[in-house]
């Protein structure tokens, strides 16, 4: 049975092999200067002053995209939180207090507000230089479990009401929406960039919609991150199954 | 070198399938999965790669001063970095309910219990 | 070449992730591969994927799959204690 | 290919491939401790790489593994604890030749930027590399001992 197995993967796997390899030699070479959609899309950036052609593609151009990806990511945060809610035969037994060396629990105090001022500043700056609403949310969150790893659960616990995360994760994904919609009332289409003043080149208020649709997305991706790693620190941490039942 | 990164691309999904094929624990595969993955990510920036060219990013370029590279496949792959991140989760969660019910996290062992 | 160094550091790292049974050791390679793959990311000339890239390679992605580890690992010890 | 990006090259070259074998080889503890060491050999590789191509704006990279690095390690010392237990290897020369490579790599790239906004972005990263390596070798080391629960 895994002989047959491993023959039908090898078989498989070369055949993928092979076909793969072919087509790699197929494709246009690779830092060739033809990209026809790219050099209309950095066109379409600057004609609406955003400084980061990314965040334009990602919140302007192809808005309708993000709102898809928003949507997995809130499915699948909704999965977890339904495959890892405290079953009926399982009890929450609070963690035995940890001893942190002292070095590293300055340390992470430290570094706790640096890190989230840095999450909020990715947020923030990202229509301008690299960054935006995906990539701060993961660090603004990050920063919040400093404090697990610093001090320990019971510490996280106490500064983390997880219903508002889950609150705000909704919020910020209705936030997405409404902006969507609110070109539809106006008359033009569906997340369309027209509503608000493009404003001044490279500055925090310019490229219309796209700073606050990016503002939507890093609450989006920081509360979920919370309540995906709240319920898995609840299982690796609390939860105990009950003995002798 | 002309199409060294799509064949890295194409190794990286290789090597994550067979991992995934051969695996002998549930939390290895979904690892496994975040190999395979990578590799579409290294497939798409490959693709929208400009010789000699610079992140379309003009916060601190002046535009039209320096060719750029793709910014469209740069969106793709950014998004689904975070996405495949959160769907890791949701597999890893499933792990955990797996083990949960059927006490092992062993493929092989979970076929023989369904008997 | 940088492009090259680094494609061929990533290929090696997702080879020595595949080859790891154990997944706290897997881990390990794959928080290394995260972070080769934000250097490549910003070789390629795209900060914003390596951003994103470093965000949940480096810490995100390690930290569930050990705590899934840490959970499976203490039901068996707890399921070993009852019989 | 300028210098600055030659030296990333090497950096990342050299201590890319170190860091592969030690996280892939032996026990668990050493495997830790080349994990550490990959933030502090790609890190300074970034700096580099941003003054090499002329984008100050890619300076926001190495400053976020300089603040999630040894966040990434600190996960792992926490979480492995029971397999670290036994024989934890200081590593110090490693993690004091590290910090040496970093300080010389933030003080060219100081030299070579001058005064400014960047400057200060440079220092912070700078800092926040070599107290983070530090720090997390230090748990590495035996900070956790005792640790249990939590």
């Amino acid at each position: 049975m895994n002989r047959l197995r491993l023959w039908l993967l090898a078989v498989g796997g070369a055949g993928l092999a092979v076909l793969l390899v072919a087509a790699c030699l197929d494709l246009p070479d690779f830092g060739g200067d033809r990209h026809p959609y790219g050099d209309r899309a950095v066109h379409a950036s600057l004609l609406r002053h955003t400084a980061n052609t990314v965040a334009s593609v990602n919140f302007d151009q192809r808005a309708y995209d993000t709102l898809g990806e928003m949507s997995i990511l809130f499915a699948a945060v909704l999965g977890c939180v339904v495959l890892l809610r405290q079953a009926r035969d399982e009890h929450r037994a609070p963690p035995e207090p940890a001893e942190v060396a002292r070095p590293v629990r300055r340390y992470a105090l430290l570094v706790l507000p640096v890190a989230l001022v840095t999450g909020l500043y990715v947020i923030a700056h990202g229509q301008l230089s690299p960054g935006g609403g995906f990539q701060g949310g993961v660090v603004a969150a990050t920063a919040l479990h400093l404090l697990y790893l610093g001090a320990d659960y019971g510490a996280l616990e106490r500064v983390r009401p997880l219903g508002l995360y889950e609150t705000t994760d909704a919020l910020a994904v209705s936030a997405y929406l409404v902006l969507g919609l609110a070109p539809v009332l106006a008359g033009t289409a569906f997340l369309a960039n027209t509503l608000l003043p493009y404003g001044t080149f490279d500055t925090l208020s310019s490229g219309g919609t796209v700073p606050l649709l990016n503002a939507a997305i890093g609450m989006e991706v920081a509360s979920a991150a919370v309540v995906l790693l709240a319920h898995f620190l609840d299982q690796a941490v609390e939860i105990e199954e009950e003995h002798g039942s | 070198m002309h199409v060294l990164p799509y064949l890295v691309a194409a190794y990286l999904f290789l090597t994550g399938c067979y991992g995934l094929a051969t695996s002998r624990n549930l939390i290895h595969a979904v690892g496994c999965l975040a190999v395979c993955q990578s590799a579409t990510y290294v497939l798409l920036l490959a693709v929208g790669y400009r010789d000699g060219g610079t992140a379309p990013v003009f916060s601190d370029i002046r535009p039209g001063s320096r060719p750029v590279v793709d910014p469209v496949v740069q969106a793709l792959t950014l998004t689904d970095i975070v996405v495949g991140a959160t769907v890791t989760a949701l597999l890893l969660a499933l792990v955990l309910q797996i083990a949960k019910r059927h006490g092992t996290v062993d493929p092989d062992e979970l076929r023989e219990l369904r008997g | 070449m940088l492009i090259v160094v680094a494609l061929l550091l990533v290929a090696a790292s997702a080879t020595a992730a595949v080859a790891q049974r154990d997944p706290a050791r897997q881990a390990l390679v794959l928080s290394f591969m995260g972070v080769l793959l934000a250097a490549l990311f910003t070789v390629l000339q795209a900060p914003d994927v390596g951003l994103s890239q470093l965000a949940v390679g480096s810490a995100l992605t390690p930290l569930l799959i050990m705590l899934s580890v840490r959970k499976v690992r203490r039901r068996g010890r707890a399921k070993k204690e009852t019989e | 290919m300028n210098g600055w990006n030659l030296a990333a090259a090497v950096l990342l070259g050299a201590g890319g491939t170190a860091a592969l074998w030690g996280v892939t080889t032996g026990p668990p503890a050493r495997r830790v401790i080349a994990q550490n060491m990959t933030t502090s050999a790609v890190c300074p590789a970034l700096l580099l790489l941003s003054q090499g191509y002329g984008r100050p704006a890619y300076v926001d990279l190495a400053l976020l593994l300089a603040l999630l690095g040894p966040v990434g390690t600190l996960v792992f010392a926490r979480l492995l604890s029971g397999d670290l237990s036994d024989g934890r290897p200081g590593a110090w020369g490693l993690t004091w030749t590290a910090a040496g490579a970093g300080t010389v790599v933030v003080t060219a790239l100081c030299v070579a930027v001058g005064p400014g906004r960047a400057l200060v972005k440079l220092l912070v990263t700078g800092a926040l590399l070599i107290g983070g390596n530090v720090i997390a070798s230090r748990a590495l080391a035996g900070g956790f001992r005792g640790v249990r629960g939590g």
